[in-house]
């Protein structure tokens, strides 16, 4: 199937976020789609599935103009979309997830589970795909979400597939098996659609790229003539550095000292199990590993959101193992959490608000029981000029910005104070290169200032550049450790390492 | 004339007194005008919307004691009039009408005592105040007086005069508290009710339609509710009556006439204030006997040689 | 490169001694089931004399039970010591896995204690007590069913109690017309109405659900005053509707205690059960009620795969609407035969508690309303028994039960996820 | 330096607000009044249905503006209706900043009240300026602990809170009626449940009896005011505010930010509590001079709809508790004068809370009365 986008442009009141966008996708071949953060991606491909429509420009697929009053009929027309943020119901099984929408039933509109898991699981050996149909989704880590979002897409026999980031939280290994399924697919001649930030995947994948910059397509090409540094420079307009420039390693004495730490789930299982880990001044640690090994319950327990259930913490000498997280953002921890928009940031609040949330007690912003706005909004003001917040007022709320704006407000936050132990999950989930480049600069200077810096990220690249030492976390435990400075170090042990085998 | 909360529209009360109001209207052409009480933060405000507009103010209910207390003291010159409440001392400009409700409902007592297949009598209220309570102070003690006469065991089941508790809806607004409250009286064996809450007793005749009158009787309060309520009249065995209507009527009767005066004007079985009302339908499955007798005690109470209050 | 992986599968560390959540969870239902034992002990049982006398049967019933009799001082010391044993295994490992369970049980035990010393040396009609349970719990049953079907597809439904008065009032008008079958399907047809204007307000003018939930509540309750205080006064035939009778199921309805409470009641204890049956049946069985939940927990979700977000708000609301209104009904047809200013009293807003306490789940609801139907049945026999307990502390009793329960049993029940938040699709 | 200037104007611009554009303008002062009118003629329908004749209707409505700001004392009737359901409605309204349901005020209104009335008859010979502020602060106290009682459960238990407040007032109210009968509370004589009058020591004065001798309005409206001027100080000039707002805006971002979740919703409730505490002072201390059972009168339920109506805001709620006090004022007249029920008022109330809450219907309605039918979507 081939499809053809024609002048689509799209706008929500005032913002156009896609201008005249000619496209054409192909059966039996990946497109791959570039852009910034906010550069219109997810938007058009929303506009293609029959969620938006467009307010200009007209679709049409076989060189047939078609109209899509909702996703009902793109579904129909065989368009199917992963989407950036899974479309998936946590307390549904992965059978029902699939079938919603096209169930199979018997009679009085009986839900026949049994076909739909017998479906789900004809797709699952004809892809290889191995997802349990009786799962709870929300049980499932994020990967094997992909997989059913993916099971999704197949069931209603799609022939175009448009995956929008799908990369940006799979691990290596996943990635790998992603890239199988999606060859696969392609080999069975669907067209498929693939946005991503990360450039050697899309050099990986695609056999042909377009880049959107503010709405417009600024340009195509064929992977096999271009770098990655070309295509930065295509997104971004300006030359990107990947490397991340850092002074020579100089570890202080030790900053965080954690010892024999155990943390339960809300179900009583072990999430973090006796862990020892050190962080020195000066250092950057990686915490590598799959997601729902313990990271996150790792992370809330040094931050003092989590209750400890065993063991201590030591920071700068003290024992914080009982101190409030107030108690420790005072003592100079900062906390980069790994979800922006529920954790980290309140959408609805201005970023002037957003740039003070654990700080406005601080007397620098508070007089007594009163806060002092000015001096708030000034040093907001000041922070998003000193980190780079695209934004025409402290006053906008934090949820109109975009995706790499957000992280960087709440970066301003926790860098714009006296800091001496960083604690970064997921610093640039989702974000583009030219932010992240950004980001990383930020996270090496505070290193070379002598801060501890913690950084746990599935990324594997992202740890890599980074990190002066990388240790690998697997079911609640510390399975391996790496120097990072080590220039033959092996992305390939690492991996594993992060799936629980042997070296 | 100012309501208390329950509407102009309840089927007793409020209602009755109305139709005192309506009575002087036509009779002695007059002109009335009511206000209904939504809350008690009303009584006062209404009070007060109705000074200088009226001759006289009469206010409906016990509840509206303070409140026209206040607005009489304070309007010296205003006529005002209550239903259910008495001062001690009285107001010069304030009419108290109370009614001696426990001397017919001791007539119903003893009747309703005389009549029971199960030996065993209900009752009821809307919330525990005296002028609820005094209907069912009566009740049992006219069911206890038969039982001292006539040598039975008859019980009366939701009210104990001595420690002041029994069975209260707390409110005068869910009818079908009143079918409940029934059923449970019906259900220990009750096979008359006497419901003392208003609107919620017309609950408790819906069970009694339902049940047939064999199985249960109801005994009305306030008004006639054979009349008043037409369309269950069947169920009341009688009603236990409360003349507002004749004692509002008569108090605006003395303010035209000009003979208005403060204090208390108490209404009782001697005056007709309070009365039982006639059995209508039931006339027949009274025995001749108990009529007898209730007519005997009626004479009792009035000549005072029987003591309604224990 | 500095240290060595281990392999998957970790050898097994040794055991350390952790406080988990659910110790201290056993912990706390430890203390308050030996607070029970105590209590049942040194009040009750202490105070207990002669014998607690239950009648199962009514006079003519035709399969006669002779009478319950408890003897009441030797059950309470029993019950004392069943109560402790289960607050003590609570503290021991075994006991761990049965908290919720031994909490209830001990909440059970604890309530049939209190209700053997109230009726020591008296008698009263359990089965009179059970039926009226179920009649009490119907309203309330229904209330907190519509609020699951409303809430399901994440429309809150403060309106609840406006829909059950608009059902009340209109089964009384329509039924003094054109007899209670009409009456039904005009109470119903109202409910629907109401709900299908929450549903627009809140889909399409994005009213804050809160807000049009309070103003349907308190336009109905004005209409229905306003039309009951200047219509019904004077034209009084429209007030007079037929009450629907009980109907007996043959065989069934002439068993002992369970007949006379379950299968001979009116259709309004029946309706509510098939209601509650049917609406489990279509959440969680059908094809209709996998989209309703799905537009409940994740609207874009449900968006993105063709399911009209929209519709199926406006349609489950509207239902909602119809179930409230057939509840609305029970105040007027089922039960007085007229109507009477907010004659409801708050029943809406106990449904809607129902619906919390019972999990946001049918079945759930039924069973929350029963409790607190059974809570008020028993305050009507403790007031007819004469307890020392003040009557407004027996009344209390249900709302202080409620509270226990939901504090510690149920604590953090989850709502479908996008519960109360408008679906903007673009 | 030229760079450091440009820094420096960047920052400054970085400080304008933008301006309110023109369809918020809309939706706060043309909305209301659309709503109003619209309102008031469907509620003429509704009498014209019922068979009233239209003079009547005239007669009514005229009543109702008479009777809410038609003379002194009809002024003085509104803002002593305004002031419970103000001071309560701020309640609301800073549970609802704080992400908390409290449909609880009128229990907390109850226990307030009575704890009030209690302090008001107990200190015979106490001087005015000690024993009014203490029964004023036993009311807000009161209420602050008991609604603390619902915020502690939901904080230790996650039991859900709109529960535990529809619990605590059925508990109120019957508390209230046992209480009324205790020997050393209920007055001497009555056999009803009434209290012993507030001492005049500890009654809210009225504050224009000198013009009228018949003026209600009391102390109770400063109060009020000052309330509604503390709430707006606190929810946005301090700390306290600020971690109310954000644990509301965003529960799990205020967590990681090192609030103390469960603390604020103790506090949050407890000041609502008290609040709504207040409210039933300054009914008792105020209006009634005693309690009995039914004093909160539903102003506790109503508050609910002032505090929805004025957006949670303190300005708004002072706004909406205005306007149902002069609804409320202004129905009374309309039964005096012209004979129609109060219910009316109900229904007016209901139809004017739903035009104002939804602009997009009133938009709908009128497409002529705005600008453009400007769409604005938020993702
Ligand atoms: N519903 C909406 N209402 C208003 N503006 C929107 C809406 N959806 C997207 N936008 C705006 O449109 C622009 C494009 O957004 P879009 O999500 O398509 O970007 P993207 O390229 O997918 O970015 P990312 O890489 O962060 O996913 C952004 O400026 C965004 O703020
Ligand atoms: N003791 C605890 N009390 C409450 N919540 C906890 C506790 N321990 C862990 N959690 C929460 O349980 C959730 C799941 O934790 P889990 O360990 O599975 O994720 P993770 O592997 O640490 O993180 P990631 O998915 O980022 O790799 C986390 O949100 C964590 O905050
Ligand atoms: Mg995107
Ligand atoms: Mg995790």
């Amino acid at each position: 199937m081939d499809v053809e986008l024609r002048g689509i442009t799209k706008r929500f009141g005032p913002i156009t976020a896609n201008r005249n966008v000619n496209l054409t996708i192909r059966a039996g071949e990946v497109l791959g789609l570039l852009g910034e953060n906010g550069a219109g991606k997810s938007t058009l491909m929303t506009v293609l599935c029959g969620l938006y429509s467009p307010s200009e420009g007209e679709i049409l697929i076989d060189g047939k103009p078609v109209r899509f009053a909702g996703p009902g009929d793109a579904i129909a027309a065989g368009i199917g979309m992963v989407h950036q943020h899974f479309m998936l119901i946590p307390v549904f099984s992965v059978a029902e997830n699939v079938v919603l929408g096209v169930e199979p039933t018997g009679r009085l509109d009986r839900l026949d589970l049994v076909t739909a898991r017998a479906q789900v699981r004809s797709i699952n050996e004809t892809y290889g795909l191995e997802v349990d149909p009786d799962a709870l989704v929300g049980d499932l880590p994020v990967g094997l979400q992909q997989r059913v979002e993916i099971i999704k897409v197949l069931f209603r026999s799609a022939e175009l597939v448009i995956f929008d980031e799908p990369t940006a939280v799979l691990t290596p290994q996943e990635v790998e098996d992603f890239f199988k399924i999606v060859r696969s697919l392609r080999d069975d001649g669907k067209a498929i659609v693939f946005i991503t930030h990360k450039l050697n995947e899309i050099l990986e994948i695609a056999d042909r790229i377009s880049v959107l910059r503010a709405g417009e397509i600024v340009g195509e090409g064929d992977p096999k003539a271009l770098s990655e540094a070309d295509l930065a420079e295509m997104m971004v307009g300006r030359p990107v550095s990947f490397t991340v420039a850092k002074a020579p390693f100089a570890p202080g004495e030790v900053l965080l000292e954690v010892d024999d730490l155990t943390v339960l789930r809300d179900d009583d299982s072990l999430a973090v199990d006796r862990l020892d880990l050190q962080v020195h001044r000066g250092e950057i640690v990686g915490i590598a590993g799959v997601q729902g090994n313990g990271q996150t319950a790792l992370v809330e327990a040094l931050t003092g959101l989590a209750r400890i259930a065993g063991g201590t913490l030591r920071f700068a000498g003290g024992d914080i193992t009982r101190a409030s997280t107030r108690e420790r953002h005072r003592l100079g921890i900062a906390h980069i959490p790994e979800d922006r928009q529920r954790t980290g940031l309140i959408p609805a609040f201005t970023i002037a608000e957003n740039m003070v949330l654990d700080t406005y007690y601080d007397e620098r912003f508070s007089a007594g029981p009163v806060i002092r706005w000015d001096a708030v909004n000034r040093a907001a003001a000041r922070a998003s000029i000193d980190f780079d917040v695209r934004t025409d007022s402290v006053f906008n709320a934090v949820g109109t910005l975009s995706g790499g704006n957000q992280q960087k407000v709440i970066i301003a936050r926790e860098m714009s104070r006296d800091t001496q132990l960083l604690i970064a999950a997921q610093p640039t989930r989702g974000i583009d290169v030219g932010s992240i480049e950004y980001i990383h600069r930020r996270i090496a200077e505070a290193r070379d200032e002598g801060d501890g810096v913690l950084i746990v990220s599935s990324e594997l690249d992202e740890i890599l550049a980074l990190s002066d030492r990388i240790v690998v976390m697997f079911r609640g435990r510390i399975v391996a450790e790496f120097d990072g400075n080590d220039p033959g170090i092996s992305r390939k042990a690492i991996g594993l390492a992060m799936a629980g085998a042997t070296a | 004339q100012v309501t208390d909360t329950g509407g102009i529209d309840d089927n007793s009360f409020n209602q009755t007194a109305w139709k005192g109001v309506e009575d002087a209207v036509s009779e002695l052409g007059v002109t009335g005008r009511y206000l209904e009480s939504t809350a008690e933060t009303d009584y006062e405000a209404n009070i007060n919307s109705l000074l200088g507009e009226c001759d006289i103010i009469i206010t409906v209910g016990f509840l509206l004691g303070d409140a026209t207390k206040k607005a009489a003291e304070a309007n010296p010159d205003q006529m005002f009039s209550i239903v259910d409440f008495a001062y001690d001392p009285t107001i010069p400009n304030v009419l108290g009408q109370v009614y001696a409700t426990d001397e017919a409902a001791f007539l119903a007592g003893y009747l309703a005592a005389g009549m029971t297949q199960t030996g065993t009598l209900g009752t009821f209220g809307g919330i525990n105040i005296p002028p609820v309570t005094i209907f069912m102070d009566g009740f049992y003690r006219g069911a206890m007086y038969y039982n001292a006469q006539n040598g039975t065991e008859v019980t009366v089941l939701g009210w104990n005069p001595d420690t002041g508790e029994g069975l209260f809806t707390n409110n005068f607004d869910s009818l079908d508290d009143g079918r409940a409250f029934a059923q449970n009286l019906y259900d220990e064996g009750a096979d008359i009710v006497l419901p003392v809450a208003g609107p919620v007793g017309l609950g408790s005749a819906a069970l009694a339609d339902e049940l047939g009158i064999d199985a249960l009787k109801i005994v009305g309060v306030d008004a006639d509710l054979y009349l008043t309520d037409p369309e269950k009249k069947h169920v009341y065995l009688t009603s236990i009556t409360k003349r507002m209507d004749a004692t509002v009527r008569e108090v605006i009767a003395l303010a035209q006439a000009g003979d208005f005066e403060g204090g208390v004007l108490v209404g009782t079985l001697e005056n007709g204030g309070v009365d039982l009302a006639p059995f209508h339908d039931m006339e027949d499955l009274v025995p001749a006997e108990l009529k007898e007798q209730v007519e005997a005690i009626r004479a009792g109470i009035i000549d005072g040689s029987i003591a309604v209050d224990g | 490169m500095t240290a060595m992986p281990d392999t998957p599968d970790i050898p097994a560390r040794p055991a350390r001694k952790l406080d988990t959540a659910r110790q201290r969870q056993a912990r706390v239902a430890g203390w308050v089931l030996m607070g029970l034992a105590v209590l049942v002990a040194l009040v009750f049982a202490r105070d207990s004399a002669g014998m607690a006398v239950f009648r199962l049967s009514r006079p003519n019933d035709p399969l006669a039970l002779p009478d319950l009799v408890v003897a009441a001082a030797p059950y309470n010391y029993f019950a004392a010591a069943l109560l402790a044993f289960l607050g003590a295994r609570q503290f021991m490992r075994g006991g761990m896995r049965w908290t919720s369970l031994s909490l209830g049980l001990g909440l059970f035990i604890a309530v049939t204690a209190f209700l053997v010393w109230a009726t020591a040396g008296k008698a009263f009609s359990l089965t009179g007590m059970l039926q009226a349970t179920v009649v009490r719990a119907v309203p309330i049953a229904l209330g907190g069913l519509a609020g699951v079907l409303s809430e399901r597809v994440a429309v809150v439904n403060i309106a609840i109690e406006g829909m059950l008065l608009a059902g009340a009032f209109t089964g009384a008008l329509i039924g003094s017309l054109l007899g209670g079958w009409g009456g039904l399907a005009a109470a119903v047809a109202m409910g629907g109405v109401f709900g299908f204007i929450l549903a627009a307000l809140v889909v399409t003018y994005r009213v804050d659900q809160i807000i049009a939930g309070v103003v349907i509540n308190l336009f109905v309750l004005g209409v229905t005053s306003y039309v009951s205080s200047q219509v019904y006064q004077e034209y009084r035939f429209l007030n007079n509707a037929p009450v629907f009778a009980p109907v007996k199921i043959p065989l069934l309805g002439d068993l002992p205690v369970i007949g006379p409470v379950l299968f001979n009641q009116n259709l309004f204890v029946y309706g509510a059960m098939v209601m509650v049956a049917v609406a489990t049946y279509y959440l969680f069985h059908t094809r209709y009620g996998l989209r309703a939940r799905a537009v409940g927990e994740h609207p874009r979700a449900a968006d993105t795969l063709g399911i009209n977000v929209y519709r199926t708000r406006y349609i489950n609301v509207t239902i909602a609407g119809m179930v409230a209104g057939f509840g609305g009904a029970w105040f007027t047809l089922g039960s007085v035969g007229r109507f009477d200013e907010n004659m409801t009293g708050g029943r809406g807003y106990i449904g809607l508690a129902a619906m919390i306490f019972g999990r946001w789940h049918p079945v759930g609801a039924l069973a929350a309303a029963l409790v607190f139907g059974f809570a008020d049945s028993l305050q009507q026999k403790l007031a007819l028994l004469q307890t020392p307990i003040p009557s407004e502390f027996l009344a209390m009793a249900p709302y202080i039960a409620t509270i226990v329960l939901v504090a510690g049993l149920i604590g953090r029940a989850r709502p479908p996820a996008a519960d109360g938040q408008p679906y903007i699709k673009e | 330096m030229s760079e450091r200037e440009t820094e420096a104007g960047l920052a400054e611009s970085l400080l304008r607000r933008a301006a309110p554009d023109r369809s918020e303008f809309e939706d706060l002062v043309i909305v209301p009044i659309f709503a109003v009118v619209v309102a008031l003629i469907l509620g003429a329908l509704t009498m014209l249905a019922t068979n009233v004749d239209l003079p009547t209707i005239g007669k009514s409505y005229l009543a109702l503006v008479q009777g809410s700001v038609g003379s002194l004392n009809a002024l003085s009737e509104t803002l002593t209706a305004a002031a419970p359901l103000t001071l309560a409605g701020l309640g609301i309204a800073l549970g609802f900043r704080a992400g908390l349901f409290n449909i609880g005020a009128e229990g907390q209104l109850l226990v307030g009240g009575m704890a009030a009335v209690i302090t008001g008859f107990s200190f015979p010979g106490l001087p005015m300026a000690i024993h009014l502020p203490l029964a004023l602060l036993a009311g807000a106290v009161a209420g602050g602990l008991y609604a603390g009682i619902a915020g502690w459960l939901r904080a230790a238990t996650g039991a859900h809170e709109v529960i535990l407040t529809i619990m605590l007032n059925l508990i109120a109210f019957r508390l209230v009626d046992y209480m009324l009968r205790l020997p050393w509370i209920q007055r001497e004589g009555r056999a009803d449940p009434i209290s012993r009058s507030v001492l005049t020591s500890a009654e809210l004065p009225r504050i224009f009896t000198w013009l009228d001798p018949n003026l209600r309005l009391h102390l109770g409206i400063v109060l009020t005011l000052a309330a509604v001027l503390l709430v707006h100080w606190v929810l946005f000039r301090t700390k306290l505010g600020f971690e109310f707002r954000a644990s509301g805006a965003g529960p799990d971002a205020a967590r990681y930010a090192g609030m103390r979740a469960g603390l604020l919703i103790v506090i949050v409730m407890a000041c609502a509590g008290a609040l709504a505490g207040l409210a039933g002072a300054n009914q008792v201390l105020g209006v009634l001079g005693r309690a009995t059972p039914g004093f909160s009168s539903g102003i506790g339920f109503d508050a609910i709809a002032v505090a929805l109506l004025g957006r949670s805001h303190p300005w708004g709620v002072l706004a909406a508790g205005l306007l149902f006090g002069a609804l409320e004022a202004g129905g009374r007249q309309m039964q005096v004068s012209a004979g129609v029920s109060i219910d009316l008022i109900g229904i007016i109330q209901a139809l004017i809370i739903a035009f104002i809450a939804a602009p997009l219907l009133v938009r709908a309605i009128f497409p002529w009365g705005f600008r453009r039918a400007a769409k604005t979507p938020k993702e």
